[in-house]
């Protein structure tokens, strides 16, 4: 039996990235032959898991914060003006100085309104997104390449890999992953059984700021640069982190939240590359992965379904089975 | 006298208009399992709630061993030994069996701030070898059991922190016979083990079985309480319904009255996982009652005449023979259907009186393109003061009536609807005597008009004081017919039940 | 009988909040900023700008009317419109201005019924399929104008329907149509009967599965018109067109009064008192010539302020508990 | 519940004929009109110059290197010139977002006008004319080609409000940045370009091809996707990409949002250690001396500021009564080059965030100041526009 899940496991985790990297091997060997693109894809992919495992507390209790590129972008800018007087150092802080005040502010709104989370972080991406320009005055900022070696390479693996481990300890292993879990399967009976949503809704917001504040430090080093995005227009940073959980959540029978983020998160960018490599345009990349995720939902749907007839079928079939029981006595 | 583990002191609870619990004392002994019977609605289940932590009190005092005792919440209720076990599903789908079971108590297997998962799963087999569920594996998602498992789940989860006082709140119904045999085991061990049972039903037999005492509740109010051979079904019936069986108080005729060669409904050989090869024929004029015990799928059957779940095999049809697939097609070839849990399927809470009561006659009163509101107002208010809905006018949102009065405005939008055929599911669960008999006197002259119902009932008296035949089912078969006559009497009813 | 009456009264009340106080939101906006551009803000001009950028929000909020009233909001609105301006725009400079409006009437409701047949055939949750959707179109748009970043309509034939009076006629009709449709028909109720509770409503016959996919095609539909007026209105169609339509329909209605999660309180007028008030804020705004940017963050924390404001009035009128903090209680119980 | 929704009906209609009343071109004086003196119309008696007119700036509300120098020309010019500048920035870069900045400078009571080019703009033109011709305000239009034949050409020319329109030689601007690497004897380049669609976009892509058929490069791929153009990170994306599907490429031209994306460049060249691939971009950025010095750029041409600058001349001249043209103009707006490291220091120690043009430089392009200034004097300014011509008049 425990081979059988194990291998259940790994199948489901490597199928959905090895299928795609498959594709465009064939349709383009030299280009996804090379290892070095493992190496590309691993660093591009590396701001979106983090981001994406911020989210995916929020996410797994039932919220969703559409905010949080904004907050990420803002974390950014304010990094980078750190980094003119403190240098890496100020980086750090800056981020993290964003992360908290604005973890403070979110959590203690959502106390005060009980109102789909959705909604109201749209209100937040706008705010963020103009005080974001105000901060820089709109002018693109930009850190000296010494002050890079945050996005270079010792750095973004020991970054990616203890975050990853915190992230994995706090999502199986945590009292407040539990939590979260509970919360999202059935709130009634979370709250009944005396969790107390606010407490741990305050966690997850909390939580999702710290790791959004890491991913604005990778950004803002990869990038040697950042500049502000007023408007809606930061949601789509955040989109391409959301898709990530999205798929990790239906391949959560089959392997954890951690992984399945990073199996979304790279799937997708493996797309981008690939478009790029054909020379088709790279704005396709959109409609691939919202065509992906659509059609991985309606699947899961229709798996759903099936279960549930299973389940219907075996309650008929013990009716059937216990009244042959009667009958022959 | 041994010991008292619980001891309650003139406790009330009231919902809006509704007074669910009024002045209720008691007391439980060590190793005492205490009965709480009453009919539907008159207030066990709300007490075991408000003892189990789930609900609070408005006023009174609770102690356990002695000391006071309010419980905010499930966790500081077994802090101090309290546990319960629902008849809804308690367990929640997405998360596997150990976590379930120690929901909200995940802190004791932290080691370093890591869940231990292999001791929690150990410690989750144990106690589930311990209450009779060692087929089940900890690590298994809940939503990949069957309903009875995921009831024994709750059963190992209510029995871990060996509570003191375990309270069973009408489970035995949403259990099969294996189950059930589980669920008795464990009762007694409690017992043995110097702690305590509440056990709630309304089975009379389970109840004299099982139980070493009973309190009766009657309407939030307490009746009496019985100890050891004082325990007589018939006594018991008499305190719970409060009077004797009066004759007035339902039909006053005895011969079953209805149109014998007209069939207005047929049901042909449905089969479901819990209903087999049920037939029957519904004839004009006709109440037909439905009895057995909770379990004994005329619910489930009710529910696939009106087409709301989905059947094996087998055909519901109209006298011309057209098949009933929806709800929707119901209500257009006039059937209803009154749900038994009534505040979530059969009326909308957060919507106003007047839209309920209109809501299936909507395509009626349309002339033309054009719904004139004065007509849905008219027809609102219209059916608000015949039936004397007590409320402040049909724009007043229903979550602030009463049980009694919800049920009105139920029964008001299928009359506004005129609907020919009525399934009515436990019509009078948890509604005080008052508007009971308005319901019975509403039945009687639905039947006088020539419309038909289907009475699907839980108790005894109702059933054989209104329906013209009654069918008893037992084990998702129909085992009796048997028809309305004087000599008609709940023992011999009740021994095609059992 | 002094309780009940007294719970009655408090229900009353907190309807009556919740109904009248975007409408008061609205006039203090009004009335304030007649005060601070002293009086500019009611020229003939600026008020015929407030009518033009508040017109396409209220198209939008009433055809997504049905599915507010049923708790579901469709993000894929923006795409949607997007997808509609390029289509039309190809048919206006092929076949003339009519094709335009058919075509873009005519895509926009195919959009709407597919993503609708999903919607009520699947328990998919609306916002995952709204945004997929709306990726998966947008993604699209740039082949279809190959690589054009906005194809423009003949002039002539736009200027046909820039006079206001069409725009206003279209708006009234179109207002009146589905004010119809959400209070006089079955439509409207049962969209509120599913918002309000899904289980009761299926058993008092509401057929669930048609008024869900109604409400996506409805909101299809629309999505066509927004998107023929926004093309009369800038002169093109293009993958920039609509964009972040949704969400400014979802402030616009949420200012104006409606529940979040749909139900009884869901009223028409919400679309349009939304909207106006937006329309009236930014032109304000731009009158005081305060920096578009704090524009933004002001936007923002009014939106926050006026969600947070009925919540805790409407709490109040129902004498509950309004602040959960830390499980510490901040409002007392009154009552 | 119906009286309501009446009221909001009648407040509906009451819109649309308050609106529509000024739409039918009657004395634009309707109730509470705007305080501000509106335009007085062709007829009015040319204005005492002392008086100063709003002159009302549309703007794209990012101020990074190739905006805010543009702005901030502008801005001084007008005031230079005695008038008040009033600013509104689109919310978003749409047709939309640039047609309701319009709409809420001209409820201000604005004189004149000036409006930049943005994507999918060329269809708002005939709009925005007729909106300032109903409101009787000159409107000028910056990095905006209108080409003969076009509706948008004919609107402007025979709309008597239109003053001006200045566009650059983007086939140039293509055609030399391309070429700044063609002289390097490269034979293999990607390059990064604006938004499929724009006229802007393909008139440099025109230049390229130009400059690959001469110096007989080719290019293997190139990235447009805004998502990724329009940010630093996104930069260092699409460098990575390209180094993966085309190791063999030698160069990388940005043929604009360079302002975003060269700090990604730089950064992804470095790492990969392929400072031998050359750069070359258009559109300034404020570090492009620092790229130059430490050679990853080569070449960067940008810097056409001054178009708005001068319709703000002729647009002050006309408002004063004294247009310098008969009708409307288009003026080509030349480039500032930056072909080595000392030519992009000197114009970011010497040119970078002061003015172009000294104020009286400025005031004796008006007619009343300096009677015998013609419409052929501003076009020699504007030919003569450069990196030399603005430090020989600054700094000279």
């Amino acid at each position: 039996m425990k081979a059988k899940v194990i291998g259940q496991k790994i199948v489901a985790t490597l199928i959905i990235p090895c299928a795609v990297y498959l594709l465009f091997l064939i349709l383009r060997p030299q280009v996804f032959g090379q290892t070095s693109l493992i190496w590309t894809l691993f660093n591009q992919s590396i701001a979106n898991i983090i981001m994406a495992w911020g989210l995916s507390f929020e996410m797994t209790a039932g919220n969703m914060d559409m905010s949080v590129g904004a907050e990420m972008i803002l974390g950014s800018l304010v990094g980078c003006m750190f980094a003119k007087t403190l240098g890496i150092p100020g980086i750090i802080l800056g981020a993290l100085l964003v992360a908290l005040i604005i973890g403070v502010l979110k959590s203690v709104l959502s106390a005060l309104i009980n109102m789909k989370t959705m909604i109201i972080s749209i209100a937040y991406t706008l705010i963020l997104g103009s005080v974001g320009y105000l901060v820089v005055k709109g002018e693109s900022v930009i850190i000296t390449s010494d002050q890079t070696t945050l996005g270079k390479f010792p750095y973004t693996l020991i970054i990616l890999v203890v975050a990853g481990i915190v992230m994995y300890v706090l999502d199986r292993f945590s009292v407040f992953g539990a939590h979260c879990r509970a919360l999202g399967g059935n709130e009634n009976l979370a709250v009944v059984a005396g969790i107390k949503k606010k407490t741990v809704e305050t966690k997850a917001i909390f939580i999702c700021s710290i790791y959004a504040a890491l991913s604005a430090i990778i950004y803002l080093s990869r990038g040697a640069g950042t500049a502000a995005q007023t408007g809606l227009s930061s949601m789509s940073t955040v989109f391409g982190a959301m898709t990530g959980v999205f798929i990790a959540m239906i391949l959560v029978k089959y392997i954890n939240m951690t992984v399945g983020i990073v199996v979304g998160v790279v799937s997708m960018n493996i797309i981008t590359i690939g478009l790029i490599a054909l020379n088709m345009p790279s704005s396709m990349k959109d409609s691939v992965n919202g065509g992906f995720l659509l059609l991985l939902m309606i699947i899961n749907d229709i798996i759903q379904k099936r279960e549930a007839d299973k389940l219907y079928r075996a309650a008929s079939m013990t009716r059937i089975t216990e009244e042959q029981a009667v009958a022959a006595e | 006298m041994s010991k008292v583990i619980l001891k309650a002191e003139n406790v009330y609870k009231s919902f809006g208009l509704t007074k669910a619990v009024q002045n209720f004392s008691l007391e439980i002994a060590e190793g005492e399992v205490h009965g709480l019977i009453g009919e539907n609605g008159s207030g066990k289940s709300t007490f075991s709630s408000m003892v189990a932590g789930v609900q609070t009190m408005d006023a009174g005092q609770l102690f356990i061993d002695g000391e006071p005792y309010a419980p905010k919440n499930a966790i500081d209720a077994s802090e101090r030994g309290v546990s319960l076990v629902v008849q809804e599903i308690g367990t929640i789908g997405t998360i596997s069996v150990a976590a379930n079971i120690f929901i909200n108590k995940e802190k004791q297997f932290r080691k370093g701030g890591m869940i231990d998962y292999k001791t929690m799963y150990a410690e989750a087999k144990k106690i589930l070898k311990r209450i009779g569920g060692e087929h089940l594996d900890p690590a298994a998602i809940c939503a990949s059991l069957n309903l009875e498992d995921r009831k024994l789940v709750e059963i190992a989860k209510a029995m871990y922190s060996n509570p003191r006082l375990l309270i069973i709140d009408e489970t035995s119904n949403a259990l099969a016979t294996h189950g059930r045999e589980v669920l008795y085991q464990n009762i007694r061990a409690v017992k043995e083990s110097g702690g305590s049972v509440l056990f709630i039903t309304h089975d009379m037999e389970e109840l004299i079985e099982v139980c070493d005492s009973v309190t009766i509740m009657r309407d939030g109010v307490y009746v009496d309480t019985l100890r050891g051979d004082e325990m007589v079904a018939k006594r018991l019936k008499e305190l719970m319904v409060g009077r004797e069986i009066a004759d007035n108080y339902y039909r006053p005729d005895f011969e079953p009255k209805y149109d014998a060669d007209t069939v207005v409904f047929r049901a042909t050989d449905i089969c479901a996982p819990n209903a087999s090869h049920v037939s029957f024929e519904l004839h004009k004029g006709e109440i037909l009652g439905l009895g057995g015990l909770a379990d004994c799928g005329m619910h489930e059957v009710g529910r696939i005449l009106f087409g709301l779940d989905r059947k094996d095999s087998g055909r519901v049809e109209l006298a011309d023979g057209t098949e009933i697939k929806t709800p929707v097609q119901a209500i257009k070839l006039g059937v209803g259907y009154l749900s038994k849990n009534r505040d979530t399927e059969a009326v909308i809470l957060n919507y106003s009186i007047g839209d309920n009561i209109v809501m299936p006659s909507l395509p009626d009163l349309r002339k033309g393109p054009f719904m004139p509101k004065r007509a849905e107002r008219e027809m609102a208010d219209d059916w608000v003061d015949q039936l004397e809905i007590k409320c402040n006018g049909s724009k007043q949102y229903v979550k602030e009536l009463s049980g009694g009065n919800k049920q009105k405005v139920v029964l008001a939008k299928w009359l506004a609807k005129d609907s020919q055929i009525l399934i009515m599911d436990c019509p009078t669960r948890g509604i005080d005597i008052g508007v009971k008999e308005i319901i019975y006197q509403l039945m009687m002259s639905l039947k006088e008009q020539g419309k038909s119902i289907i009475m699907i009932s839980e108790e005894m008296p109702e059933l054989i004081g209104m329906s013209d035949r009654i069918l008893v089912m037992k084990d998702y078969k129909i085992n009796k017919e048997i028809l309305r006559s004087p000599e008609v009497n709940e023992q011999e009813v009740v021994q095609y039940m059992v | 009988m002094a309780d009940k009456a007294l719970n009655a009264k408090k229900y009353q009340k907190s309807a009556l909040i919740s109904d009248l106080l975007p409408l008061g939101g609205l006039i203090a906006v009004v009335i304030l900023f007649g005060i601070l551009t002293k009086g500019k803000i009611f020229s003939s001009f600026s008020l015929q700008t407030i009518y033009n950028q508040s017109f396409l929000y209220i198209l939008g909020g009433l055809g997504c009317a049905f599915l507010f009233a049923q708790g579901a909001i469709d993000l894929s609105m923006g795409a949607v419109i997007a997808l509609c301006s390029i289509l039309g725009a190809f048919a206006a400079n092929q076949y003339g201005i009519i094709a335009c409006i058919l075509v873009c009437l005519i895509v926009g409701t195919i959009c709407g019924t597919i993503t609708g047949f999903i919607y009520s055939h699947t328990n998919i949750a609306v916002f995952i399929l709204g945004l997929s959707v709306c990726f998966l179109i947008k993604g699209t748009l740039y082949q279809i104008t190959n690589g054009q970043a906005s194809i423009s309509i003949p002039y002539a034939d736009k200027k046909m329907f820039t006079p206001i009076w069409i725009s206003a006629v279209v708006m009234v009709v179109f207002a009146l149509i589905i004010y119809y449709l959400f209070e006089y028909h079955t439509m409207g109720k049962h969209s509120k009967a599913i918002g309000a509770g899904i289980a009761a409503a299926a058993q008092s016959g509401v057929d669930v599965t048609k008024i869900k996919w109604l409400g996506f095609v409805i909101s299809g539909f629309t999505c066509g018109m927004v998107a023929f007026f926004t093309m009369v209105k800038t002169g093109s169609g293009g993958p920039a067109t609509g964009s972040n339509f949704e969400f400014n329909v979802m402030i616009a209605m949420i200012l104006g009064g409606m529940p979040s999660e749909g139900g009884a309180r869901a009223k028409i007028k919400s679309c349009f008192i939304g909207a106006i008030l937006i329309a009236f804020y930014s032109n304000g705004m731009v009158l005081l010539g305060a920096d578009s940017r704090v524009q933004e963050i002001l936007k923002g924390v009014v939106f926050i302020v006026v969600i947070v404001g009925t919540y805790r009035m409407q709490m109040q009128a129902e004498g509950k508990k309004a602040f959960q903090f830390f499980g510490l209680k901040l409002a007392k119980k009154n009552g | 519940m119906k009286k309501l929704f009446s009221l909001i009906l009648a407040l509906a209609m009451v819109f649309a004929l308050a609106a529509c009343g000024s739409d039918s071109g009657s004395a634009p004086a309707a109730a509470g009109s705007a305080p501000a003196a509106s335009a007085n119309g062709e007829d009015a008696a040319p204005a005492a110059s002392g008086q100063s007119f709003n002159i009302g700036a549309v703007t794209t509300g990012s101020t990074d290197a190739t905006s805010k120098p543009l702005y901030d020309s502008m801005e001084q010019a007008i005031k230079a010139l005695g008038c008040n500048y009033i600013e509104s920035a689109m919310e978003e870069d749409s047709g939309d977002g640039v047609l309701n900045a319009v709409n809420n400078l001209l409820s201000t009571g604005v004189d004149g006008l000036i409006v930049p080019n943005v994507a999918s703009m060329y269809g708002l033109i005939p709009t925005i004319a007729d909106l300032c011709e109903q409101n009787k305000v000159y409107f000028s239009l910056f990095w905006t080609n209108l080409d003969e034949g076009t509706e948008e050409y004919d609107a402007c020319m025979n709309n008597p409000y239109f003053i001006s329109t200045t566009c650059e030689d983007d086939v140039y601007s293509g055609y030399w940045a391309a070429s700044v690497v063609g002289k390097l004897g490269v034979e293999k380049i990607c390059t990064i370009t604006l938004p499929d669609g724009f006229t802007t976009t393909n008139m440099r892509n025109e230049g390229l091809e130009k400059a690959c058929k001469e110096y007989n490069m080719t290019v293997l791929g190139s990235c447009s996707d805004v998502s990724l153009t329009t940010s630093s990170a996104g930069g260092t994306t699409i460098t990575e990409d390209f180094l993966a599907a085309y190791p063999d490429t030698e160069a990388i031209v940005v043929l604009g949002m360079s302002q975003y994306v060269l700090p990604g460049i730089a950064q992804a060249l470095e790492d990969a250690n392929r400072t031998d691939i050359q750069v070359a971009g258009i559109d300034f950025n404020e570090y492009q001396q620092d790229y130059m010095n430490s050679g990853i750029l080569d070449g960067i041409i940008g810097g056409h500021f001054a178009g708005p600058t001068y319709s703000v001349i002729l647009m002050v001249n006309r408002l004063q009564g004294n247009p310098l043209a008969e009708s409307g103009v288009i003026l080509r707006d030349s480039f500032i080059e930056l072909g080595s490291a000392e030519e992009a220091d000197e114009y970011a120690t010497k040119i970078y965030g002061n003015c172009l043009y000294t104020d009286e430089q400025l005031a004796n392009c008006l007619v009343s100041n300096n009677p015998d200034f013609t419409y052929d004097d501003l076009v020699a300014i504007a030919d003569a526009y450069g990196l030399e011509d603005i430090l020989s008049r600054t700094q000279g």
